[in-house]
C-alpha cells in the first residue's frame, strides 16, 4: 500500500501521476474464506478491517451486490453525533466518535472528519425537557452535549432566524461541538484500501442470494451470483436489504425498510458554518466542503426499497428549512436521492449474534448507520471475532423484542415518527 | 405521490388522502395470555418486509376513513390491487394468470 | 450604446426595445427578449465567471439551462438576490443587477487563479492523501481552509419577501418540451380532444425552431409554422401552453413536478405576485420531447473565454441576433457544427476554418464550406489554445493513422465546438426507466419504461426537423389514444432539414503530452481527461466511484454536458464499451429549482396551521402568554402588569387553591363513542373496566399500546348506556381515534359501535376550585350541584348559562372542580358569562403552566412528560387503573414479559429537595452515588419539577430504578458545579387524602 | 343568508364567503339499519360513497360505507337528533360546531380548490360530494353546480384554510 501523504503527492506530481497504485484490487472469490461480509458498506468494509488489524483474520471477504459504498455509505448527509439519550446509545455511538477522531491517521486517509458541531433546536416547552434530559445524561456519560439560548445558537449559527414571531420560534439549542461531519465516500474507500492492504477479498458486483445452513443448523456458507462461497462465519452489514438477506437464513427480522431521501443546493460560498438538526420541524442541514447545504428529509411513510421518494416529502422538508432559515429561500434545490433504511420497532440498531451458530447481524440503524460507521464495524469485528459480543453492543440483541428490554430511541431518532 | 385505489371508494386517488398502516394479515392473537413471548414478539414486532410484493394496510384517512388491504410490489411502488378489510389474502399467481 | 456583435434586424428579439442593466457594475444595453448571456454577448463580453476549482476565466458555453459556466448573481433590490443563475436562462429585464462570481478582486483578475498554477499537485482527490499530518492541523488550519474555498456564488442574507404558489393540475397528456416533437405530439394530442399540456423550459416555446429559421415546414419558414401552430394550439380549450415552466421531477405514477417562473423576467413586480409556482401534474401519459443537448469535445485548452458549442452559437444569431465572434473556428466530429458555421458565414462571420476529427465527411458539407470560402481540415485533431481572457488561436493539427503530425495555428476570436448531442432522458431516468448503448447512434436510448410514458424526437435519437415532427405526432397520438377520442398522426412535408450524423470521441489526440493537458470534461468542476485516467488508474472501476473521486457531473449542471464524455474517457481507461461501464443515475429536479417554489404555500405562519380555541382572542386580549401544544396554540400563563412568569403562575396557582380558576380545556380530544357495543369496545381498548359503569359517572382511562406501554389517559363519561365521551390528551386526539378505529374496524368490526370526534364541536371551560360550585349554581338551571347529588367523577347535559351544555365534575388539580362543554360558537360567550359571574368569587383564569403545577402538586401525570414511550402502568404507579379482572384489553399481554415484570425498572416518585427553594431541572438525571467517576450509573431522571406555591418549596416527580421500595432515600442530582439532593417520597403532595373533592 | 369576506380581493373569477350554521349531524349505521332510518329521518340516505340526497330541506351525503353528513335547517336539529331513538343501532351526533363551511365560486373555483387539493376536482360530479384534504387540512368538498363548491373544514383550521384561499384568489385575480 502506498503511503499517502504530502510529499508522496508532490512526487507524484512530478511523474504526471502515472504511479499511482490502485485503492483495491478487484477481486474474485476464493472457494473458502473464515469470514464472509455481506455488504461492502462502511460498516462491512470497516468490520473487515478490524477483523484483519485487530484480530489477526485476514482471510476475509467482503461481498456487494453493487459497487462498494453505493448504499447507504454514499447516500446520507454525512451528520456525526453521540448525543444520545440512553447510556446505551450515548456510549454506543461516543465509541464511534473516539474512533473517527483518529480514523484518518489510522487509514491512513482523509476521512475529513470535520467537527464543527451539532445544534439541536428546541421549538417548545416538550423540546427543552427531552434536550435537557439528554444533556444532563451526556453530561454524566461523559458525553459533550449542552445547553445554548436562543441568542447563543444563533452566535454560533448564524444564519439561524430566532425571531420569537416564528411559527416554531427557536427557544434554545442542544450543542455537541465534538460532533461534525465527514465525507461519505472516502470512509468507505479508506476502509476498503485499508482492509484490502491487509488481505481482505473485496468482491464487487456480486449479489448474495443465500446464507446456506449445514445440517446442524450452522452457516456453512452464502450462494452467490459468482457461485457458492464457503464460510465458518458470516456477517450480515446489508442495511435496507438485511431482512431480504436473513430470510434465507431462515430468520425473519423486526426490520421494516423505507425510502429515506436527501437534497443539496447549489454551491455556495461558506455561509453555514455547523450542523443544524430540528426534530420538531424535520430539517437536518449543514454545508458541505463544496459550498453544497446538504439538507435531509425524512422517510415516506410506506415500505419501499424503490429508492425514489415523493415529491411532498421535498416540498415539507424544504419549507421546514425556509422556516428556521428564511434567507435561503431563493436558493435552488440542486440534486436529491434516495436511500433505504432499516428501521426497528425501537429505532436502535440490532448488533450482535443470532440464534444461527456462525451469523451475526448488524442493521437497524435507521437514520443513524453513518454516524455509527467505525464504531459498528469496531464491535462487529470483535463480536465476530470472538463469538461474543463486546460490552458495549451487548444491549443491542435481538432478544429485547422477546423480553421487552428495548431501548426506545424513537423520541431521539431524527426521523419523522 | 402514489395513487391508490379504495375499494370502499372505488375511485383512484391521491397519496394525501391515504395514511399507511403497516403489514396486512397480522390478526391479533384471540387470547394473547395464550401466547409465549416469542409469539407474542412475532406479532409485535417480526415483518416480512419483502423486496416485491407486500401485502400492507391502508387507510382512506382524509376520505371515506377505512382501512383497507393492498398488494404492492416494494421495488417499484406499483399496486397489484387493493381489496376490503376482511376479504382473505388473494392468491397472487391466481391473479397473475388472470390477467395473462 | 453600441452592441457591436449585435446583427441589425436578425434574430426574435424586439429591436425597437433597449434593456438596460448591468453586470458588475457597468451598464449593458440588451434588448427586450435577451438573456443575460445573449445580451453580453452583443457587447462582445465572453468572460462571465470562474471555475470552481482552478478559478480559470470562464465564458458562456451553451444557450440554455445545461450552462456550467455563465453562473451570475441577480439581484432586484433588497432581499431579492440569488446566486448562481444561469446567464443563459436568465432574462434581461430593466434595473437587473447581475454580477460575476468566485472571483476576487475582479473577474479579469483573480487571485484564486493561483491554483491553476498548482494544478499538478491537487489531481483529483489530492484531499484524501494529505492534510493528516500534523494531526493538530487538520481541525485547526487545514480543514477551515478547505472550507473556505467551497462554493460558487454568495448565499443570500435576508429573508426572502416573495411568496411562491402552487398548484395541482390533471391532464391526459402532458407533453415535456416545446421543440418541433413536443409540439407535434401536441398537435395530435390536441385535435384529438384529450387534455392536453405542453411545458417548455424556455421564455419561447419551439426550442429547435427557434434556432432553425430556414427549415420550411408545409410550405412555410420555420418560424411562420411555429407561430401558426401555437396559434392552433391557443384555439383549442382543451390544451394548456406553459413557457418558463420547466419539468424537475417525474415521480410515481405518472406525476410531474413542475416550476414555473411568474416574475423574474419582469421589469416591474406586479404587487402581491407570486415569484414561482410549483406545480403537480397527473399525467395519464406523458411525452418527453426535451431533445438533445450538444456535448463538448475534450481538447487541451477547451475552456477559454470564447470557446462554445457550435448549436449555442447558432442559437445566439438566429434567436437573439448575436454574432458570438468576427473570426471563428469550428472544431466538429458531427455535422451539425457545419451548418452552424455556414449560418454564421451568410451572417458576415469569417470562418477561419472548420476543424473535423473524422476523416471522411460528407462531401455535400465540404463543398459548401469550400464554396463559403471556409478551410476544411478532416482528419485534424485540435492540441491546444490560447488567450489569457478570450481565446486567440487554436492549434490544429493532422491525424493519420493514429500519427499526430505537427501543429499549426489558426488565429480567432471565438473557437465553436461539437461533440455530437446527448438524448435528454433525465425525466425517463427518474422513472428508473433502463437506458440501452445505441452504437450507431452512439449515445443512450430509452430502453424498458416503468411508466406510462412516449418519448419523442431527439430523446429517442432521431435527428432532422422533419423525423422529430413525424415522431412527434405519433407520440402524441398514442399518448391521447383512449376510448372515444380519435388522434390522427399528422404528417409533415420538410424542406431543408439538416440531419446528420456524427462520430463519438474521447480527449482528441494530441502531440503534446497528454498529462500536461488541461482538456476539460465537467467545466464548472475543473474535471480534466487526466484526473478521470487518474481515478480508473488508482481503482476506482465503477463509473459512481470515478464522479465521486473526480466530482465529474456533480457541478450545477448536473453531468449534462460531461457525463457521456467522462464515460467514453473512463471506459477507454478501463478497456471496456461504454455500455459495460454504465451510467451514472439522473436524479431530480431536471435543473435547479427555487427553495421557496418547492416550500410554496409553506412560508412563515403557513409553515404549519395554528390551531386555536374558541376562547383564545379571549386570552389573547387579555395579555395572556401562549405555547405550542402540537399543533394548537393555548394560554400559558396570564401575567399581570409587572409579572414575569414565576410571579404569575403563584398567582394564578394561589387563586385557584384559595379561590377559583377557569381554565380553557378546549384542546382537549373529544371522541364520541356510540352504538351498542359502545362499553365493550371501551372494555377492550382501555386498560379500566367500563362495563359496571353508570350512566351519569365518569371514570379515568388509561390507554397503552399493543406493547405495554402507555400511550393516552384522559377522563370518560358515560352518558347513557350506548354513548360515552371519551376525552384524550391534547396531542394525542387523532392518534387515539385512529388507534381506535384500526382495532374497530379490522380487529373487531362484528360490534356495533361508532366513534365520532367532537374535539371541535364543543367548547370547555374548566372550573377549580373552592368557590367553584358557588360560581357555576346560579348559571345552571333545575340541577342540585351539591356533592350528593352531583358528587365527584358525575356527569350530566343540562344548560349553563343559557348553553346546552355536558357538564364534567372532574379535578386535574386537586380541588373542587368542574369542566362545562358548550356548542363552540358558544364557548366565548360561556367563558365571559363564567368570567362575570366570577368575579364575586375572586376568579381568576389560569394557563397551562399552572394546570402542570397543580396537577404535579396532587401526582397526576402528564403522558409524554412523565411518561416516554416506556412507562408501563404499573411503572407509572397506576397499576390501580387495571381492571383486574379483565382477561384481555391492548397491551395486557406485554405487560407479562419477561424485563416488563422484572425488578429494578424505572418507577414514578415524589422527590423533594433538602432545600426548599431549589427547584430541579426537568430532565436532570439521579445517581445514588455521587462520588463515582465519570461515566455514572444513573438511576432515573426528573420529569416534572415546579415551585409549588400552596407548600411554599419546590417539587418534583421522577422515574427511578426501584423507585417506591426508596421511600425515605436521599439521591443525588449531580449538576454543573454542584450536587443536589433530594428525598423520595410518595408523588402527591398537596391533600393526599382528598379531602378538598368531597365537598 | 352569506357574508362576504371583507378580505377577500374583488374578482369576477371567484368569491369565497362563509355559509352560516344551520345543524349539521355525522349518522352512523349499517346497511341492514338504512332502510328503517330513511324513514325515520324522511330522507333518502344514499349508499354510495359521495352521493347526495335531498327532502324536505334536509339533506344528505354518504361519505364513507356507514357514514352520512346531515345538513338540516336549524330548527329541525332536536327533531333529526330524536328520529333515530330505539331500536337501530346506529350513532349520530351533532357536529355543527365542529366545522366551518366556505362556499366558493365562479368560474375560478376550480383553480382555487387546485391550490390545495391533489385529487382531480373536475372529475367530481354536480351535486356530489367527498371527504379530502386541502393542503394537509381535512376537508369535506361538495360541487353545488358546476362553479360552485362547498368546503368544510373543522373549526380550528378554518382561519388557516381561509387565508391560503384568500392568497389563491389574488393570485387567481392577478391572472398570473
Amino acid at each position: 500500500m502506498t503511503h499517502y501523504s504530502a510529499f508522496s503527492l508532490l512526487k507524484n506530481a512530478l511523474s504526471g501521476h502515472k504511479n499511482w497504485r490502485e485503492h483495491w484490487p478487484d477481486a474474485q472469490p476464493k472457494a473458502e474464506y473464515d469470514v464472509v461480509i455481506v455488504g461492502a458498506g462502511g460498516h462491512g468494509l470497516g468490520a473487515a478491517y478490524y477483523l484483519a488489524k485487530e484480530h489477526g483474520i485476514t482471510n476475509v471477504a467482503v461481498i456487494d451486490k453493487g459497487w462498494l459504498g453505493g448504499g447507504n455509505t454514499g447516500r446520507n448527509t454525512t451528520i456525526i453525533r453521540s448525543n444520545y439519550l440512553y447510556d446505551e446509545s450515548a456510549r454506543l455511538y461516543d465509541h464511534a466518535l473516539d474512533l473517527w477522531e483518529d480514523l484518518s491517521q489510522d487509514l491512513n486517509y482523509n476521512v475529513m472528519y470535520s467537527k464543527r458541531g451539532v445544534l439541536m433546536l428546541a421549538h417548545n416547552v416538550h423540546d427543552v425537557q427531552s434536550f435537557q434530559r439528554h444533556i444532563h445524561s451526556n453530561r454524566l456519560n461523559g458525553v459533550d452535549n449542552r445547553w445554548l439560548s436562543a441568542a447563543e445558537a444563533k452566535a454560533f449559527c448564524p444564519p439561524l432566524n430566532i425571531a420569537p414571531d416564528a411559527r416554531y420560534p427557536v427557544v434554545g439549542a442542544a450543542l455537541q461541538k465534538r460532533a461534525g461531519t465527514a465525507r461519505h465516500d472516502a470512509v468507505a474507500w479508506g476502509y476498503a484500501r485499508g482492509a484490502a492492504a491487509r488481505g481482505v477479498d473485496i468482491i464487487q458486483n456480486c449479489p448474495v442470494i443465500a446464507i446456506r445452513r449445514g445440517p446442524d443448523g450452522a452457516v456453512i456458507g452464502v450462494d452467490t451470483a459468482k457461485g457458492f462461497i464457503k464460510a465458518k462465519k458470516v456477517a450480515v452489514s446489508a442495511a435496507g436489504n438485511t431482512s431480504v438477506v436473513m430470510q434465507s437464513a431462515g430468520l425473519r427480522m423486526p426490520l421494516e425498510s423505507y425510502p429515506l431521501q436527501a437534497l443539496v443546493s447549489e454551491p455556495i460560498k461558506p455561509i453555514f458554518p455547523c450542523v443544524v438538526m430540528s426534530n420538531t420541524v424535520h430539517a437536518y442541514i449543514s454545508q458541505s466542503d463544496k459550498g453544497e447545504l446538504v439538507i435531509g428529509s425524512g422517510t415516506d411513510q410506506y415500505v419501499s426499497y424503490s429508492q425514489r421518494g415523493g415529491l411532498p416529502l421535498i416540498e415539507h422538508t424544504v419549507a421546514a428549512i425556509c422556516e428556521v432559515f428564511p434567507i435561503f429561500s431563493r436558493m435552488r434545490m440542486l440534486r436529491k436521492w434516495g436511500g433505504i433504511v432499516d428501521v426497528t420497532p425501537d429505532r436502535s440498531p440490532i448488533l450482535g449474534k443470532m440464534p444461527v451458530k456462525g451469523l451475526y447481524v448488524n442493521c437497524g440503524w435507521g437514520t443513524g448507520g453513518f454516524k455509527a460507521t467505525p464504531g459498528a464495524a469496531h464491535l462487529l469485528a470483535w463480536t465476530v471475532a470472538r463469538d461474543e459480543p463486546h460490552p458495549i453492543n451487548a444491549p443491542f440483541t435481538l432478544e429485547r423484542f422477546t423480553t421487552g428490554r428495548l431501548i426506545d430511541e424513537a423520541a431521539a431518532a431524527a426521523v419523522a415518527h | 405521490m402514489l395513487l391508490i385505489h379504495c375499494p370502499y371508494c372505488d375511485e383512484t386517488l391521491p397519496e394525501p388522502e391515504f395514511a399507511y398502516a403497516g403489514e396486512a394479515h397480522i390478526a391479533r392473537p384471540a387470547d394473547p395470555m395464550a401466547l409465549s413471548d416469542e409469539e407474542w414478539r412475532d406479532f409485535l414486532f417480526i415483518r416480512s418486509n419483502p423486496r416485491g410484493n407486500h401485502f400492507e394496510r391502508w387507510r382512506h384517512v382524509n376520505g371515506c376513513g377505512r382501512f383497507f388491504n393492498a398488494v404492492r410490489d416494494t421495488v417499484s411502488d406499483k399496486f397489484a390491487m387493493t381489496y376490503r378489510a376482511g376479504e382473505p389474502r388473494p392468491n397472487l399467481d391466481a391473479l397473475k394468470e388472470a390477467a395473462e | 450604446m453600441s452592441q457591436p456583435f449585435r446583427i441589425a434586424g436578425h434574430g426574435r428579439v424586439d429591436h425597437a426595445q433597449p434593456v438596460r442593466f448591468t453586470f458588475d457594475g457597468r451598464t449593458v444595453e440588451g434588448r427586450r427578449g435577451d438573456t443575460v448571456a445573449s445580451a453580453l454577448l452583443a457587447n462582445g463580453i465572453h468572460l462571465m465567471g470562474r471555475s470552481f476549482k482552478y478559478h480559470r476565466p470562464r465564458g458562456v458555453v451553451s444557450a440554455g439551462s445545461e450552462e456550467p459556466n455563465a453562473l451570475i448573481g441577480t439581484s432586484r433590490g433588497p432581499g431579492r438576490f440569488e446566486p448562481n443563475t444561469r446567464a443563459t436562462m436568465q432574462e434581461v429585464r430593466q434595473g437587473l443587477t447581475a454580477e460575476s462570481q468566485n472571483k476576487w478582486p475582479s473577474l479579469s483578475f483573480d487571485v484564486g487563479a493561483i491554483n491553476d498554477r498548482l494544478g499538478r499537485f491537487i489531481p483529483a482527490g489530492f484531499y484524501y492523501k494529505t492534510f493528516k499530518w500534523p494531526r493538530s492541523f487538520w481541525d485547526k488550519v487545514y480543514e477551515p481552509f478547505i472550507r473556505q474555498a467551497a462554493g460558487l456564488g454568495k448565499s443570500p442574507t435576508e429573508a426572502d419577501p416573495d411568496h411562491y404558489a402552487s398548484r395541482h393540475l390533471h391532464c391526459d397528456v402532458l407533453i415535456v418540451g416545446g421543440g418541433p416533437a413536443g409540439l407535434a405530439a401536441a398537435l395530435a394530442a390536441g385535435q384529438s380532444g384529450a387534455e392536453t399540456v405542453l411545458v417548455d423550459e424556455q421564455a419561447e416555446i419551439g426550442g429547435t425552431l427557434l434556432s432553425e429559421p430556414g427549415v420550411r415546414i408545409e410550405g412555410q419558414g420555420a418560424w411562420d409554422w411555429l407561430a401558426a401552430a401555437l396559434a392552433e394550439l391557443r384555439t383549442m380549450p382543451n390544451v394548456r401552453l406553459m413557457s418558463r415552466t420547466t419539468a424537475i421531477g417525474y415521480y410515481h405514477q405518472n406525476m410531474v413536478g413542475l416550476c414555473e417562473r411568474l416574475t423574474d423576467h419582469l421589469d416591474v413586480l406586479p404587487e402581491g405576485a407570486p415569484r414561482e409556482r410549483l406545480w403537480r401534474v397527473r399525467a395519464g401519459q406523458v411525452v418527453l420531447a426535451q431533445g438533445a443537448i450538444e456535448k463538448p469535445l475534450v481538447f487541451d485548452g477547451n475552456d477559454r473565454p470564447g470557446v462554445m458549442l457550435a448549436g449555442a452559437a447558432q442559437t445566439f444569431l438566429h434567436r437573439f441576433g448575436v454574432k458570438v465572434g468576427n473570426r471563428v473556428a469550428v472544431v466538429t466530429s458531427h455535422d451539425s457544427a457545419w451548418h452552424g458555421a455556414f449560418d454564421l458565414a451568410h451572417a458576415g462571420v469569417k470562418v477561419a476554418a472548420i476543424v473535423d476529427v473524422r476523416a471522411e465527411v460528407p462531401r455535400v458539407l465540404t463543398a459548401r464550406a469550400e464554396a463559403l470560402g471556409i478551410e476544411v481540415l478532416t482528419g485534424h485533431t485540435v492540441t491546444g489554445t490560447t488567450g489569457r481572457l478570450r481565446v486567440a488561436t487554436v492549434r490544429v493539427n493532422p491525424v493519420q493513422g493514429g500519427r499526430v503530425g505537427a501543429g499549426r495555428t489558426i488565429a480567432c476570436d471565438a473557437l465553436l465546438m461539437c461533440g455530437g448531442w446527448t438524448p435528454s432522458l433525465h425525466l425517463f431516468s427518474h422513472t428508473k426507466g433502463s437506458l440501452a448503448w445505441d452504437a450507431e447512434a452512439g449515445a443512450f436510448l430509452p430502453d424498458r419504461k416503468t411508466e406510462e410514458c412516449e418519448i419523442a424526437g431527439a430523446g429517442r435519437g432521431l435527428w432532422g426537423v422533419a423525423a422529430a415532427l413525424e415522431d412527434g405526432a405519433r407520440a402524441g397520438a398514442a399518448a391521447a389514444k383512449a376510448p372515444g377520442r380519435v388522434a390522427g398522426v399528422g404528417t409533415f412535408a420538410v424542406e431543408g432539414d439538416r440531419t446528420g450524423s456524427g462520430v463519438v470521441a474521447k480527449e482528441l489526440p494530441t502531440d503534446r503530452d497528454a498529462g500536461l493537458a488541461k482538456a476539460f470534461i465537467d467545466f464548472q468542476n475543473d474535471v480534466t481527461a487526466k484526473d478521470i485516467r487518474l481515478a480508473v488508474r488508482e481503482g476506482m472501476r465503477s463509473i459512481e466511484h470515478v464522479k465521486r473521486y473526480t466530482t465529474n457531473g456533480m457541478a450545477t449542471d448536473q453531468g449534462k454536458l460531461s457525463n457521456i464524455n467522462g464515460l467514453m474517457i473512463a471506459a477507454d481507461a478501463l478497456g471496456k464499451e461504454a455500455p459495460a461501464v454504465g451510467l451514472t443515475t439522473f436524479r431530480p429536479p431536471y435543473t435547479p429549482t427555487t427553495f421557496g417554489a418547492l416550500a410554496n404555500l409553506r412560508k412563515g405562519r403557513h409553515f404549519e396551521v395554528t390551531r386555536r380555541t374558541a376562547i383564545d382572542a379571549w386570552a389573547e386580549a387579555t395579555g395572556a402568554v401562549f405555547e405550542p401544544v402540537s399543533l394548537w396554540r393555548r394560554a400559558w400563563y396570564f401575567p399581570q402588569a409587572g409579572e414575569d412568569m414565576h410571579k404569575a403562575v403563584a398567582r394564578e396557582c394561589r387563586a385557584v387553591r384559595t379561590a377559583v380558576g377557569m381554565f380553557d380545556a378546549s384542546t382537549l380530544g373529544k371522541i364520541e363513542v356510540m352504538g351498542p357495543d359502545a362499553a365493550t369496545f371501551l372494555e377492550r381498548m382501555y386498560t379500566n373496566p367500563w362495563a359496571k359503569l353508570q350512566p351519569g359517572r365518569c371514570r379515568y382511562g388509561l390507554l397503552l399500546g399493543e406493547d405495554g406501554f402507555i400511550r393516552d389517559d384522559g377522563v370518560i363519561g358515560r352518558l347513557a348506556a350506548d354513548k360515552f365521551h371519551v376525552t384524550t390528551t391534547t396531542g394525542g386526539a387523532a392518534r387515539v381515534l385512529n388507534m381506535m378505529e384500526d382495532y374497530l374496524q379490522t380487529e373487531w368490526p362484528d360490534l356495533d359501535v361508532w366513534l365520532t370526534s367532537t374535539t371541535e364541536q364543543w367548547a370547555v371551560v374548566a372550573l377549580q376550585g373552592p368557590n367553584a360550585r358557588k360560581l357555576l349554581e346560579p348559571l345552571v338551571e333545575g340541577l342540585d350541584l351539591s356533592d350528593d347529588a352531583f358528587p365527584h367523577m358525575a356527569v350530566v347535559e343540562c344548560t349553563v348559562a343559557g348553553f346546552p351544555a355536558r357538564l364534567f365534575r372532574v379535578s386535574f388539580t386537586g380541588e373542587l372542580g368542574f369542566e362545562v362543554n358548550v356548542p363552540a360558537r358558544h364557548g366565548r360567550a360561556l367563558w365571559e358569562a363564567l368570567w362575570q359571574a366570577g368575579q364575586a368569587h375572586g376568579v381568576v383564569p389560569y394557563g397551562t403552566e399552572t394546570m402542570h403545577v397543580l396537577r404535579a402538586e396532587k401526582g397526576f401525570i402528564i403522558v409524554g412528560q412523565d411518561t416516554d414511550g416506556t412507562v408501563t402502568p404499573q411503572d407509572a404507579g397506576l397499576g390501580w387503573a387495571i381492571g383486574k379482572a379483565k382477561t384481555d384489553f391492548v397491551g395486557k399481554r406485554s405487560l407479562a414479559r419477561p424485563d416488563i415484570v422484572a425488578k429494578g425498572r424505572k418507577q414514578l416518585v415524589g422527590l423533594l429537595t433538602e432545600d426548599p427553594a431549589v427547584v430541579l431541572e426537568e430532565g436532570a438525571q439521579i445517581v445514588a452515588d455521587p462520588n463515582q467517576p465519570i461515566p455514572m450509573t444513573m438511576i432515573g431522571h426528573v420529569t416534572s419539577s415546579y415551585w409549588s406555591e400552596a407548600l411554599g418549596r419546590s417539587i418534583a416527580m421522577a422515574l427511578v430504578e426501584g423507585g417506591r421500595d426508596r421511600m425515605g432515600e436521599v439521591l443525588h442530582i449531580p449538576m454543573p458545579g454542584r450536587t443536589l439532593r433530594a428525598k423520595v417520597t410518595v408523588p402527591n403532595f398537596v391533600d393526599p387524602d382528598g379531602q378538598k373533592l368531597k365537598v | 343568508m352569506t357574508a362576504q369576506i371583507h378580505s377577500f380581493p374583488r374578482s369576477t373569477a371567484v368569491a369565497v364567503t362563509v355559509l352560516p350554521l344551520e345543524a349539521r349531524f355525522s349518522l352512523r349505521l349499517r346497511a341492514a339499519s338504512r332502510e328503517a332510518a330513511e324513514a325515520a329521518l324522511g330522507l333518502p340516505l344514499p349508499d354510495r360513497i359521495g352521493r347526495t340526497s335531498e327532502q324536505g330541506g334536509r339533506r344528505a351525503l354518504c361519505l364513507g360505507p356507514d357514514e352520512w353528513r346531515l345538513d338540516v335547517p336549524a330548527a329541525e336539529a332536536a327533531a333529526v337528533a330524536g328520529a333515530l331513538e330505539g331500536g337501530i343501532p346506529h350513532a349520530l351526533v351533532e357536529v355543527t360546531d365542529r366545522e366551518v363551511t366556505f362556499l366558493i365560486e365562479g368560474p375560478g373555483s376550480l383553480d382555487l380548490l387546485a391550490i390545495g387539493i391533489a385529487r382531480d376536482v373536475r372529475r367530481l360530479e354536480v351535486g356530489r360530494g367527498a371527504r379530502t384534504v386541502f393542503d394537509g387540512v381535512q376537508a369535506v368538498l361538495v360541487r353545488e353546480g358546476e362553479e360552485r363548491f362547498t368546503l368544510a373544514v373543522w373549526r380550528s383550521y378554518a382561519s388557516h384554510v381561509e387565508e391560503l384561499l384568500r392568497q389563491g384568489a389574488r393570485e387567481i385575480a392577478l391572472g398570473l
